[in-house]
This record gives C-alpha cells, structure tokens and sequence, in this order.
C-alpha cells in the first residue's frame, strides 16, 4: 500500500519489541462478535483506478462552468483567483492542525488574525471569530449567543432568512427556547417588529434575503434594541458588502455569515465558511476560537489562540458552543482572496454583480409575464414566472441552461411560491450567458 | 549568476544569537507583517473593468463609508503566505503526533479529485438530475460507512465531530420524546473529549461525570450506579481518549438498554480499528465518525472536516434531512419533513444549509477505494502498532500509567519527570526544538501532566525511532537536572513561548489603524 | 490538542548556538537523508497489479540484474521533498535580484493553464486536425514575439536562450554559406554572457573578444576595427550585461553589414525594453527571448525555458523545422525540408525533436493576454525604475562603475570594499544572512568583484528599501573593519560555506551504497 | 496590474530619488527610431477572461485522455501520480533559480544528486549530469562529446534512430564532424558495422528503435570498441529500463535519453527533460551541470554544483557545451516519479507495459492484412498496414481512435514505408480502449 510506510520486517521488529508474536494480540481487549475481518468491500485499487471512478462520477454532473448558469441562494459562483487555490495547498497549511502549538503556528495564526481583521471589517463590526462550520450554522450560534448575553430565550426569525438556515435554527437551538417564524413575503421587507416583545432575545434578518431583497436594517435594530432584543445580521453573499451598507453601520449586534463567496468553490454545498463578528463587548460569549496578539520572550509580536476559557477544551459543558474543528482552510482561501481584491476590488466586483444582476433582471423582467418581484436587490433577484418554476428550470436544464433556484424547493409548502423562481448574476456570466437564458426562457414560457 | 571560488569557510561554530540582522530575518526564515501593514485600499490584485453604475437598485443602501480594506498584487500575497506557510509545522514536513488528532498523511490525489469541476463547480440547488454523479458519490460513501461500521443508518451532513454529536444526541433526544418520555442526564466518562460534555449541555441535558477505573476504562459498576430513569445516555469515547479499547462495551450497552438509554459512541477514534471492528456488533446506537481524521481529508490548520454519524435501526429514522434516497429514477434527496414522513422517517430537523461537506466526502471516497478494505485494516493494525511499539519503546523511561496493549495512542504522565523542575509543557516545547511536534499534552484530564502520542499508521518506522531516541535524551536530560535548556524551550522556532496570559488578559483580537499622529 | 498555561517565559535571549539538538534537527529546519538512505528496493509507493509475464516479446533481452532504485512510499515521499523545499529560497519567499537572471514573479493562473489537459495532455505526433487549438496558440505567440520585436519572422522551437543562440548563429552560418562565402571570426564583446562564445564555438567559429568603453558599452571604435569580411557576425547583448542600453545599436548594425556580416543580439534582457522599444527598428538579424525570464515561465531550479529566436527577413528562411502555417485548411506544421524548400524557406535543420516548449508557451501567452500591451510597457518601465531606485539609493556608499541611468539592473564593483577585508562573496553571503537572495556576483567580468542587482518590476517599494537599507548597513559595517562577520557567513541558513574546492577535486557525482562491512 | 506591485505614489518617490522627472528619461539612450509607445496588441485584462481565451484553444484540442490513444515515438503517456505534480508546484521548487548559492540552495542540489544517482542507476552507468533540454538535443551533446574524447568527427547513425533526433543532431553536431545515417530498416537490426572506421568517433543505436524494435547492443558495441569508436545508445522511453537490460550493461559508453515518461506529460512535445549518462573516466568531458557532494565548513554534508570549469559560464568559448538552463523541473519531477516507484515499482509498471503492448499487438495482427512487423519490443510495435497508414490514422481519428504514429510522419521519403503504423500501449490503456481500436480498425480496412 502506497501510503503505509511499515514493511514486513519493520512490523516483525516492532512486535518483538513490544513482545507479542502478533497483531492480533493488541486487539485482544475487543469483544470477540465485534472481530470483523470480512467486510462486503472491494480490496485495495491503484490511483489511476481510483481517478478512473471518481472522475467517472464527476462526468455525471452538468457543472456550472460548462454553460449558462444561474443559481444563488446561498451559494454563489465567483471567480477565485488561481493564485489562491494554489497557497491554500501548501503543506505546511493543509496538513498542520489547529494551532495549539503557537511557536510553530505562527503562519496559521497569524492568517486568523488577519482573516478576523477582515471579516470585522466588511460586516462593519467590532470583532469576528476565527471560523464557523458555514452560514447556516453560525446562524444558530448567534442565537444561542444572543440567549445566553440576554438571558432571554425567545428568536424571531424574518420569514425570508434562508430557508434552510431557518431550519438549521430550529434544530441546533430549538431546546434552548422558542423560535418564532414570520411568515414569508417574497419581494417585501417583512413587518417584525410585533412579533418582538420582552422575552425575545433576538431578531434574526437576512440582508439580501433569500429573495434577493435588500432592505435597511435601521428600523429593526432600533425596534430590537427598544425591547433589549439584539438584531442578529445574516449575510449569504460577502461580496455585497462591498457595495452595500454593512450589518454593522445599520445597528447589528452579531453578523452571522457564509463566507464561501470569497476563495471558495460551490462544492455542491461543501466545505464553505462560517463569517461571525459581533461587538467587543460580547466578545467573551462568542463561539469558536479567537486568535489573539501577545509578544515572545524576546518582546517580538506573534499570535496564539485566546480567550480559551469560552471553549469546549476548557470548559467542557459550560463552554459556548460544542464547535472544535471549524473551517480553518476555507477561512485561509477567504481570506487570500479578499487580500487580493482589496477595498478596491472588492468595489469593483460588487458593482459588476450588481450590474450583471441590473442587466439580467431588465432582460428577463421584459419576456412577457415575467414579473421582477425584488424592486432592490444586489446581485439576485426573484422573478415570478406565468408557470411552476419547477417545469421551466427543469425544461431550460434540458436546454444546458441552469436558472435559477426555485422558491418551491426551499418553501415546498407555500402554494403562493411555485411560480417564484431566485436569480443570481455573477462576474462569471457573460453577455452571451445572459442572452442565451432571455432567448430560452422567453421560448420555455412562449 | 555564480560564485566566484571564495576563501575556504571558517569551520569554527560560530555563534548564532551573535548573529543578529538588520533586516530582523533570519536566512530562510523571515519576518512579515500583516496585510493590512503591507497593502493598501488603493491597491488591488485582480484586475477588474471599471464599472459606472448610472443607476443602480441598491434601494438606497449604498455603502457610505469606506471598509478599510488592503489589497495586494499578487506577488506581495503570494510572498506574504508563502512566508507564514513557512512559519508553521505540518505532517508533510515533520512527525507530528497530536494526540486524539490523527495527524496522517492526506493523498495528494484526494486532493486532485476533490477539484475536479464535477464535483469542485456544481451548485447544491441546481436540479437534481444534473448532479446523479454526485448523489451517486454520497451514497457510495455512505454505503462504505454502514459495512465498516456495521450500522444500518448514516447520517452524512454534520460538518464536523461536535456536529455530528450533535446530530446523534439530538436523535437520541428525539427517540426519547417520541416514546413520550422526558430524560434529562446524561452520563460522560471523565476522560471524555471536550466536545461530549458541551455537546450533551447544548441538547439541554445536564451532564454528569463517570469515573475512570484503576485500568483506564470506564468503571462499569459506577456506571451502573449512575443510571436511572431520568438517564437519557451514555456518551463514550471508544477507543478512549486513554487510547484504551474499552473491553466491557458489550456490558455497558446492555447496562444502558436496559435502563432505557440510548448509548452515544464517540467514534473520532475510529481509525483504531477500522476494518478490523465493526462497532454495529458492540450495541451502540450512533457514533460520529471523523473524516479529517480516520478518513484523512487534510486538517487544513484547523478545518474543515465532516463528521457523519452512524446510527442502529433505534435511532435511524430520527436521521435529519436531507435523506439521500435511491430508486428507479436515480438519486434523490428528501429535503422536506412531510416528504420524509410520508416515507416513514421522524427526521430531527436539519444540521445544516445544504447537503454536507461534498469536498470532504471525495477526499474520503477517494481514501477508501484506494485502501480496499484489506488496506483499511492494515491502516488499523499499524497504527495500533505503532502505538504500542513508542510505548513499549518509552515506558521504562517515561511514566505509563496503563498497561498496554493500546490501541492507536500511547499515554504518558509527569510521574518520570517529578522533581525534575521540568514539567509537561518543558518537554513539548523542547520537542518542537529537536524539529518534532509535540504530542498532545494535558489532556486526557485523567492522568497528570498527560502525554498522548499518536504516530499514526503514515509514519516510517525510521521516524518513530528518531523520536523515541530523542525522547530517552529529553527524559535524560530532565533527570539529569538540566532544566535550564527546558524552560527556554523552543530556541529554534520562529517564536519563543508566547505570553497567552497578556494574550487573554488584554485581548487584541483584530488590527487596527495606527491613531494618525 | 492543547497547551495547559505554562510559566511566564524567560525573557533573556539565549544562546542559540548552545541549542545542539540531539536529532539534529533545528525546530522547522530539518536534516534529511538521500531517497537511497530513507528508501528500500522492495518498497513502492505506487499500487500496481501484479503481472506475471508468462511469455515476452523482449528477444531475450530481459534485464539480468537489478537495478538498485530505492522506492518510498507517498508519506515518505512527500516529507523528502517537501524538507528539502524548505532548505532553498525563492522568488515566493524572498527578494531575489539575481542580475541577468531575471526573477520575477511568477502568476500562478499561468501554472494553471498550461495545465488544461488541452494542452498538457496532447501528444506531438497525433494528427495535426486534433490539435488545432494548440496550433493556433503557437501562432498566436509568434505573433505577439513579433510584433513586441519588431521582426518579420520567429523560430519556435528553442528550448532555451542558449539553444536560440545556437539557431540564431547556425541562421547566420547557413546564410552565408547561401552567399557561397566562408566567414569564420565571429565578435564578442567582453562582457557577453558566457553562453555567447560558447554558441560561437559550437558553429565552428573563432571568438574574438571586443573591449568595452568606458561608459560599459561597446567599443565602436574598437568594433569597426576588428570588422573584416572573414567576420560572419557580431554577438551583443542589448540591454547589455552591465544593465546598460548599446546607445550605438544603429551604427553598430550598419557597419557590421556594411562588412556583410550578421548582427546577432542577445535579447535574454529584453524584459528591460518590452512594451517600450522595437529591437527591430535598430538593424539586428536575430535575436533570442527568454520566456523563462522576460515573460515568466518559472525557473524552475534550473529549467525549463524556451528561446525562441527573431529574424529579420534576411536571416527568415533559414529558420529550423517544424514552420508553422495557417491556410484556409487551419493550422498544420512544415516538418519536411522538402516541402519547406517547396513553400520557399531553406531551412538550417531541426533544433530538436518536436515542437518547442508548448508548456512554456501557454504560460508565456496568458501572460502576454494579463499585461496587455499597456501593462508589457508598465514592466519595463517599472523594471527600469527600479534599478535606477537602487542604483540612485546605493552609489554613495556602494561603487557603481557606470553612471546611470541604467536599465533594468544596477552593476556595482567591490572598490568601496577596497583594504576592508571583505570582498565581494561576503557580501552574498551575508545578504543570505539578513534573507535576501544575493545578486549576481563576479559577472559581468569587465569589472571587479561585480555585484548586478536586478530588482525587476514585480518588487515592492517597501522590499526595495528594505534591501538599500540593509546594503548600506553592510557597507557600513565592512568599513567598521567588521569583517568577522562577513567571513562566518552565512550563518543562519540550513548550511555554512560548503567546500566548493573539495568537491571539484574528488567528485563525488552519485550515491552509491556503503559498502558492506 | 495584478502583478505589478509599484503605485502611482511609489513610482513618483522613486523618480525623485533618482533625480529625473519622468521614466522617458530612464530610456534616452534607446535611439528615437526604436522607441515604440504602441503596438498592434490588446490592452491588459483579467484572470478570468484569460483563462476564458485559453481555455477555448485548449478545448479545440483531442487530449489523449479522451478516448483510446496509442501514440509514442519518443513522448509517452504514462499516469503520473498525484504528488509528483504537487510537489513540483512548491514555491521553492518552482520560484527558484540555478542553484548557483548553494547554502540557500541545498533542496535543489540534493535532488539534483538523487536525480543523477537514478539516472546513472537505470541507464548502468556510472555518472549522469542534472538533465538536458530533451533526448534529442542529449543526442546532439553525446555525439560532439563523443568527437571530444576520441579526437576523431565521423557519427555514425542507427537509420532506425527517431529522425526527429537525427535530424538534430544532423543540425546541433552538423558543423562539427561528417554524420553518416544508415538506410532504415523497420523491424529489423541494422547491420552498421561496416559503416564503423578509423575516423569514427561514435555509434549511434536507439533501443527500442524508433519502430519499438528491441536490439542487443553488444555486438554493436564490440564491433565500436574494435575501432575505438564510442557507442551512445539513446532511450526514448525510460519505463523499459524497469524490465530490458540497461546500455550500460550492453557496453554503452554514453546514455542519452528521454526522461519524460518519468513525472512529465506529454504536453504537446515539451517541456521534457534530457537524460545524460557516461562513464567516469569521461566525466570531465560531459556537458551541462553536476551536482556534487561536499561538506559545510561545520563539517555537515552538503551539495554544491562542481567541475563547472567545464560549463559555459566559467569557461566560455571553451566549455563542453552552451547549455544553460536546462529542465530542473522536469528533472525534479521524474526524480520524484522515479522514486515514488522504486525498483519494484519500476519493474512492476514496465511488466504492465509490455503485457499491455502484447495484447494489442496480438489483437490487432489479427486483423486480416495487418502485419506485425516488429518481433521483439517493449511497449511499442509497428504494423504494416494494407493501406497508407494516413488514411488510416485519419478515419480512426474521426472515430475518436488516436491510433499511433505513422511511420510517414517521421519518414516522408520513404514510400516503402507509407503503410507502417508506429503503436504504443501504456498502463493507461485499459481492456475496453483495446477491444475500441481493434474493432475500429477491422472496420476501417474492411
Ligand atoms: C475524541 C474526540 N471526539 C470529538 C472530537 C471533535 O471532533 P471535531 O473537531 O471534528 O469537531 C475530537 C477532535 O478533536 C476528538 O478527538
Ligand atoms: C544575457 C544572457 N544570455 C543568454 C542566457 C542564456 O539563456 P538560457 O539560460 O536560457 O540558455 C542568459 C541566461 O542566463 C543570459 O542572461
């Protein structure tokens, strides 16, 4: 076996140095019925046989580089940078660990430290951890935090957070208290203020929603904060933060985030980042780990882990959040690409998504009964077609066209959502991308 | 160009802390500032048209004020990373063996396949009769985790370890609901991982302690004593944390059955016995399995990782959405509760966004196929091995506070190094020196001072030798009463110990401008 | 997994030469062994199936004994070289101004793309209507060499600056032999690369070396005066190897075809005036490109490169095998000198088997499509002001032999060395020392102890200052009488001074196996 | 400019140090005639457009990986694993120069020792240089080295030598000496003894030849030796050597070689990578670098590049050859492709190859009118077709076939050679690619 280094002679040393005649006498403390040396498996395959699979699978997916291709909803195709893909490969931050060794982790730490400059930065907040799982999952880690700053127990979810972060909430702090769900409202920001009262901890809105919709966060964070509440931000697409208010600016508390836009491939939904920034003063109940700055013994600056006593290592069942591994190399690929763009070209390519997402929407909105339901919106939109979006997109795949993400997949229950079809433009759709959908889905729907 | 002859080189040992630079880099070691102290928001690394936006449909939230961003050409990121890379240890470029972490080698085509576009550019929403390949993949991967593990059920979307604790302590509480009972303890070995107690704390149970016995495995009679109605399960490390098989698996099972319990398996440490043990047949109900650890996707300095959880035909149909489901029109995922009901399941919710961590179930796949599943179980035996070989190797000199065998980590205690004036944290850091990793240190919490060595299955037989050479010097050394070079540890690393106290006292958690003059 | 809080840190600075370390090894630096030392010839780390030639077609000529080739599994192959990695600088990891060699960065989309299985997955033999698209890449970098020179016609095929010397020179050689003349002499000024007179050499002709200027250019006076009609060419490097600008181009290249002879220049420097100037417009016949230099196909350690060669309509029909046509039937190559005597070339032969360097190609074309013309232009100017930075910063206390403004590298000598004690050498050495690469040193050998710093264009202001300041310091101290540290260095890289003399006395070339004892 | 890191501002503070208004002022030596502020060429642009550009000439092309191929004559492809590709990719591998500071440098010179050791081990001979640009240019080298040692210029060459390498060497060592090229002979040992005479400096034999012919080379290299010629056997396909007696072990006196079935692809014919092997006593006349070990002056082992009184750049008009760079890279990649196999792996590959080769073989000369017309091979044999192996190759192609090289290509005057077809199997043809082309080429000449 190519990746096992022992050979028949070195095992035979170390038997007789440990003192038994065989392997089979280390297994000894297993229950005999759990002695499995049979199992349905193949043996053993070559890398060319094991490519040969895999890459046989791999051609049975229509990829979203191979044609016009259209989906959001919480995950966004972008460019990466070539340069990008290739650092996060190198050996010594693929294949080291969590940083328990700080003299030598400096390159991860400080990347963390770096990475958690950026995410404060873009969300417009004080401070941001080191990584979460995703999007969905910080999300309900902000409401845990929110609960536990609060010693309330009571979340509002906006009806048009994500559907799948919704439920991901619902799962991961449904025994710590009650979730509340407004009802969705495709193409409207929707009224939660009453739903707030003096047990709520917190009021969680995404911005854009899973509509697309853009809305000013201002008013619910003062009604939030009125009643002691904090607003919790979600953002699915980073890259709007170059060109739109952050979280932050509009009064958020905690900014929960999927950071997969920036560095990261769509990965059919995996590994992405979870982006989780807050106010310094809250920094103690914060989930996931920190990277801190402190000094040697020779006085020279260098990072570590801190505030450690919030983590499960530590503090075992009083600890913040039961999180260990988080998403350290996807937080190194965010934050590589973002260095490279910069405040500029974070800009720059936040305008050409939202142009791209102006010139989409104009074309599709034109076919008619067509109806653009999302009247702000950053890079997606929502359209609501004269059918089930189910058969158009279905019927434009067939045509190597993916359009979108339709509302019914994430709302299977909302009868008034089968016609809602959710949009995104990207830098990586071209003039011709864009025509060629307008042409198909005006025939689709003709 | 070249090099002109020079003088013959002085061959005296010149002294290098003599050797102080201007530059504050030291040869093939170099000092680096932080992006935000090199770049500058004026400055980009991509090159992007310039775009007017005459109108726009912000809504009127445009951003008003400036982010503070630096941006990088792209020789200043590569040199800035490229130069941290370098500040940091790894598996591919030294022994590393951190304990309970599974430090092995990550395949290289692992990574390969994992990028292929048809795995690497495919949308999670994107219809799904144009990702059969991929559905196609999970179910093979998941096919592959029931008969290693001999469980009927898998779970595969929780996104790491803790996740997917989470994700079988949920069903477990929801197997419990379902029969209209209310439980509300949980019992944890004490040398359970950090993450069991705060995961059974976030499910809302209180979690209750369970002493070790003498021999390092759960005490089966305090074990017995603890359990009760109110006991909803047993969360237990097994190989322990100890690096110790936990022979009376099949007693406690029935122990917990009968009292009514769910009995919760942590299987991080399952690359102990894969292929060699199928835990199915030990009377556990769920068990997390580490794919950044058994399975070998790259750590990646701290993740991501995967932790799909197996579970017995109890338990099974609490398994969160999606379900991933196969039948005569191919691949299908479940992804609403009144589908999945209509099919039989009581799904407990969902874990996450999306359908799991894709990236990390090529890697696996890839990993699997290519050991087979006589290489799996060599993977098992060597690791074991080589446990047993360092603590075979190391006892008479390093304190060993159980009798082997282990399984696929050695545990050692400060007992050999009492009155040294040298203590855990010296031999660590003294380790990184001699150009090792340390093992992981202070933990389990059951044993003082621990010392936990896992070489993995991945190592040469040369390189656990040069450890355990240097380990007899360092217990020689500590002996022989000279602390002195072990307080100073590490010498030769790009830092000298670090001061996590002002660190955690003072936090500086992010950069921040310069105050202007 | 974790560190428990150790004592506050001794804060003195020790001594690190007192860190002898019993592995040998020094913290992330490490000792590592020949693959013949760490490997075994019953180990692979490749699974194949086993085959078990029962007949063979090999006319019985099946080896007979064994080879000796030490096999390494991946983990143990990924560790050799990674460490050995670790123990060289580069252009990621450091300033690397290598005067006439040219380090810039290297972008990594081309790495990328020259990894399209288009085009790193296409045999040189299969039909020519299978690889159109490759085709049509060549001819579209031919097109931008020549448009960027200013000359009529390109030959592809090179495989390096030298192996386009020799094309160009046997272009030269074949065209006069086409005059039915014989010229056998052919000039070199004195600060030519040594690949010049080495080219010259191998076409059979006798070198004749021309003195510079004072001003470290060409002396024209000198040029004229050694031009004779046994004089096949001149050799000359522009910008030439002392970083300067050949200001008499135009009336060189007139009197040396006044003379009938050829005017071969040497364009591995052409980096300097890419975007800027047309070397076509200055009456030169051929002229060699680095792509591994001007347009950043990577070193390598060495290699590979490419060199294609511009001609002059003159010297274009004489241009090697494979010619590449594009006709109304798409893109085919001319790979028979009959049917290239047919199309009206006289070709000089074949420079090698195949096509040329496509994997160098396609690096060199995206990175030609990334600069565009405006950004080709914003290299040499960039390149160009960076030297004269250096040059401007350094003069006062670092002699500069030549006045500015220079092109793209500054040349100094070791007179401001002069009665220290330290010489040219030590300073390379030390610069290792504070993490810089060197510069070139002892060449061009017109002047003294030369040190050529060739910053290029991909270097940041804040790494060139960084530089100065460290050069100044040095110059500094070598005046203190400080030389001490000069000669023990370097002192902080993976190894001190090597013996450079023993090694020529008595190579030792291989490894070979100890002998049993 | 990505890649451009001077601003505005930098460029202005570094002209004023200089002292000059403007960079025109860096460039007034250049001639005004010279001085060309524009050209017929596109502006800069992005990663993702170049990519886009690129990447639609690269999809015009058959790649081998697509379908059944079987071309070699000199390039083979063969499965390179995984980490070869990886590791040459390292910054430091990559980014760094000739390995002129050896202290800085040691990565590249152990490798560059590893790499001439396995060279000299596979070919059986006792010292190898640190790689030529390719075999055929290794050729040219060994037959001007050859009238170096001997003092005479006569070359003698195999007619069965790839004629892209003797038309190379006709070209590189043309000027130096009378090369004489015996008449080809397709499956069939030539008889070049008697071509051998006092004024002969060297023998130049392939094996396998350029049609996959397997030969002795004893008697060649007795009947050289008798006249005091040299023989240079030239390997074009490296993997052979695992499983057919080494030139060195037949009398060989230099060894040039192809290495690029070793860790390199085919890559359209380059880069590849020169393998360079001879005898000791002739070391000082090689050409190209040598790596050699040494110690520091702590007395630590260490390697140096040595005899470099032979190279260019120290002895000028009078070195050994004008070689420079030449392809480390590529070295490094075969050296660690070389090392991942190891002798077992070696040999197991090359049984794997020549089994492969036996089985098409076999299969296609069972095709009515198609002869075998090379009796002994390795991975490659040559088959007399019943028509002009162009249209053949041609109609194959256009079925997706890549069906080898035809003998045409390489010999366009010899019309009794129109009908061969050269034909190489590696380990990456499987069963199915095998039954494809025999079945198809059945078809095409029925
Ligand atoms: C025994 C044990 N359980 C659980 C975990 C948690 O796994 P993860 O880090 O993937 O969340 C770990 C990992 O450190 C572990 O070693
Ligand atoms: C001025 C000059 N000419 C020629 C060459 C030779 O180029 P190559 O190394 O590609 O053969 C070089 C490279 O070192 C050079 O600097």
């Amino acid at each position: 076996m190519r990746y096992l280094p022992l050979t028949p002679d070195d095992r035979s040393a170390m038997l007789a140095k440990i003192g038994v005649s065989s392997v089979d006498e280390l297994f000894r403390d297993v229950p005999a019925p759990a002695r499995a040396p049979r199992f349905a498996l193949p043996a053993h395959a070559g890398e060319m046989e094991v490519e040969r699979a895999l890459a046989r699978l791999a051609a049975q997916n229509t990829t979203a580089g191979s044609g016009p291709f259209f989906c959001g909803a919480g995950a966004y195709r972008h460019y990466v940078p070539a340069s990008v893909d290739h650092l996060i490969q190198r050996s010594e931050f693929l294949t080291s660990y969590t940083p328990y060794q700080p003299e030598i982790a400096q390159g991860t730490l400080q990347v963390l430290f770096e990475f958690q400059t950026q995410v404060a930065l873009i969300t417009g907040m004080e401070v941001a951890n080191a990584s979460m799982y995703d999007g969905s999952t910080a999300t309900a880690e902000a409401v845990l935090m929110a609960h536990r700053i609060t010693g309330r127990n009571r979340a509002v979810l906006s009806g048009n957070l994500h559907p799948h972060y919704a439920e991901t909430v619902r799962t991961m702090a449904g025994l710590a208290g009650e979730i509340v769900t407004a009802p969705v409202t495709p193409g409207v920001v929707d009224e939660l203020a009453p739903l707030i009262d003096a047990g709520t901890s917190c009021v969680v809105v995404q911005n854009p929603d899973v509509f697309g919709l853009l809305r000013d966060l201002k008013p619910i964070a003062e009604a939030a904060h009125a009643k002691g509440a904090l607003l919790i931000a979600v953002v699915t697409e980073p890259i709007s933060l170059g060109l739109v208010e952050s979280p932050g600016a509009m009064g958020a508390d905690i900014v929960a985030g999927e950071g997969q836009s920036l560095g990261n491939g769509l990965n059919f939904g995996g590994p992405y980042v979870g982006l989780f920034a807050t106010r310094e003063k809250f920094v103690r109940q914060m989930p996931g780990r920190l990277a801190g700055q402190t000094t040697d013994s020779l006085g020279r600056r260098g990072f570590v882990l801190t505030l450690s006593a919030r983590e499960q290592h530590i503090r075992r069942e009083k600890a913040t959040s039961n999180i260990c591994t988080n998403s350290g190399l996807c937080a190194l690929a965010f934050s590589i690409h973002l260095a490279l763009l910069g405040e500029t070209g974070l800009n720059q390519l936040a305008r050409i998504n939202h142009m791209r997402a102006l010139q989409l929407a104009e074309r599709l909105s034109c076919i008619p009964n067509v109806e653009l339901v999302t009247p702000a919106f950053f890079n997606e939109f929502t359209l609501k077609l004269p059918k089930p979006a189910v058969d158009v997109a279905d019927a434009l795949a067939d045509l190597g066209i993916i359009a979108g993400v339709r509302a019914s997949r994430l709302y299977p229950h909302q009868p008034a959502l089968r016609n809602h079809l959710i949009v995104a433009a990207t830098e990586t759709n071209t003039d011709s991308d864009m025509e060629a959908y307008g042409r198909a889905l005006a025939e689709v729907l003709a | 160009m070249m090099n002109a002859q020079g003088r013959p080189t002085s061959s005296g040992i010149a002294d290098k802390s003599a050797a102080a630079t201007t530059s504050g880099h030291h040869g093939l070691d170099h000092e680096e500032k932080l992006i935000f102290e090199i770049g500058h928001t004026d400055v980009t690394g991509v090159d992007l048209p310039e775009m007017d936006l005459a109108t726009n449909r912000l809504g009127g939230l445009a951003r008003r004020q400036p982010i503070g961003l630096a941006g990088l050409t792209e020789p200043q990121v590569m040199r800035h990373y490229v130069r941290l890379s370098q500040r940091n240890a790894s598996i591919d470029a030294s022994f590393y063996p951190l304990g309970s972490c599974t430090m092995k080698h990550n395949p290289r085509l692992n990574e390969k396949l994992a990028r292929l576009p048809g795995f690497a550019d495919i949308h999670p929403l994107q219809p799904q009769k144009t990702v059969q390949g991929a559905l196609c993949l999970i179910g093979e991967l998941a096919r592959w985790l029931k008969e290693l593990t001999g469980m009927p059920a898998v779970a595969m979307t929780p996104k790491a370890g803790a996740h997917g604790e989470l994700c079988g302590m949920l069903a477990i509480r929801a197997a419990i609901s379902a029969r209209g009972e209310t439980r509300t303890r949980i019992l944890v070995p004490e040398s359970a991982h950090g993450t069991n107690p705060a995961t059974a704390a976030l499910c809302g149970f209180t979690v209750e302690s369970i002493k070790a016995a003498e021999d390092g495995r759960v005490d089966l009679a305090a074990l017995k004593a603890a359990l009760a109605t109110d006991v909803a399960g047993i969360m237990l490390t097994n190989p322990n944390t100890c690096g110790l098989f936990e022979r009376d698996m099949i007693a406690i099972a029935d122990a917990v059955h009968a009292a009514g319990a769910y009995f919760y398996c942590d299987g991080a440490n399952f690359n102990a016995i894969v292929g060699r043990v199928k835990p199915g047949a030990l009377g556990i109900d769920a068990m997390h399995i580490n794919l950044h650890k058994s399975f070998s996707t790259p750590h990646g300095g701290g993740g991501p990782g995967a932790g799909p959880v197996v579970f017995s035909a109890l338990l099974a149909p609490f398994a969160p959405l999606p379900l991933f489901v196969h039948d005569s029109n191919g691949f299908r995922l479940i992804e609403d509760m009144d589908e999945a009901r209509a099919a039989g399941a009581t799904p407990l919710g969902r874990m996450c966004a999306f359908h799991g961590q894709m990236g990390m179930f090529v890697r696996a796949l890839a990993y699997m196929l290519s050991h087979g599943e006589d290489g799996l179980r060599q993977v098992a035996e060597d690791a074991v091995l080589s446990a047993n070989y360092i603590l075979a190797s190391l006892k008479d000199v390093v304190s060993a506070p159980y009798d082997g065998p282990c399984m696929h980590e050695a545990l050692f205690d400060d007992e050999f190094l009492k009155d040294t004036g040298v203590i855990t944290l010296d031999i660590a850091k003294r380790l990184i020196d001699e150009g090792f990793h340390p093992m992981t240190v202070y933990f389990p919490l059951v044993v003082h001072g621990a010392m936990l060595i896992e070489p993995t299955e991945t190592e040469p037989k040369a390189s656990l030798d040069e450890f355990i050479a240097v380990m007899r010097a360092l217990a020689q050394e500590a002996n022989d009463g000279n602390f002195d070079r072990f307080w100073n540890a590490p010498l030769l690393a790009p830092r000298r110990r670090l001061d996590e106290t002002a660190a955690a006292r003072k936090p500086i958690l992010r950069w921040r401008p310069e105050p202007a003059a």
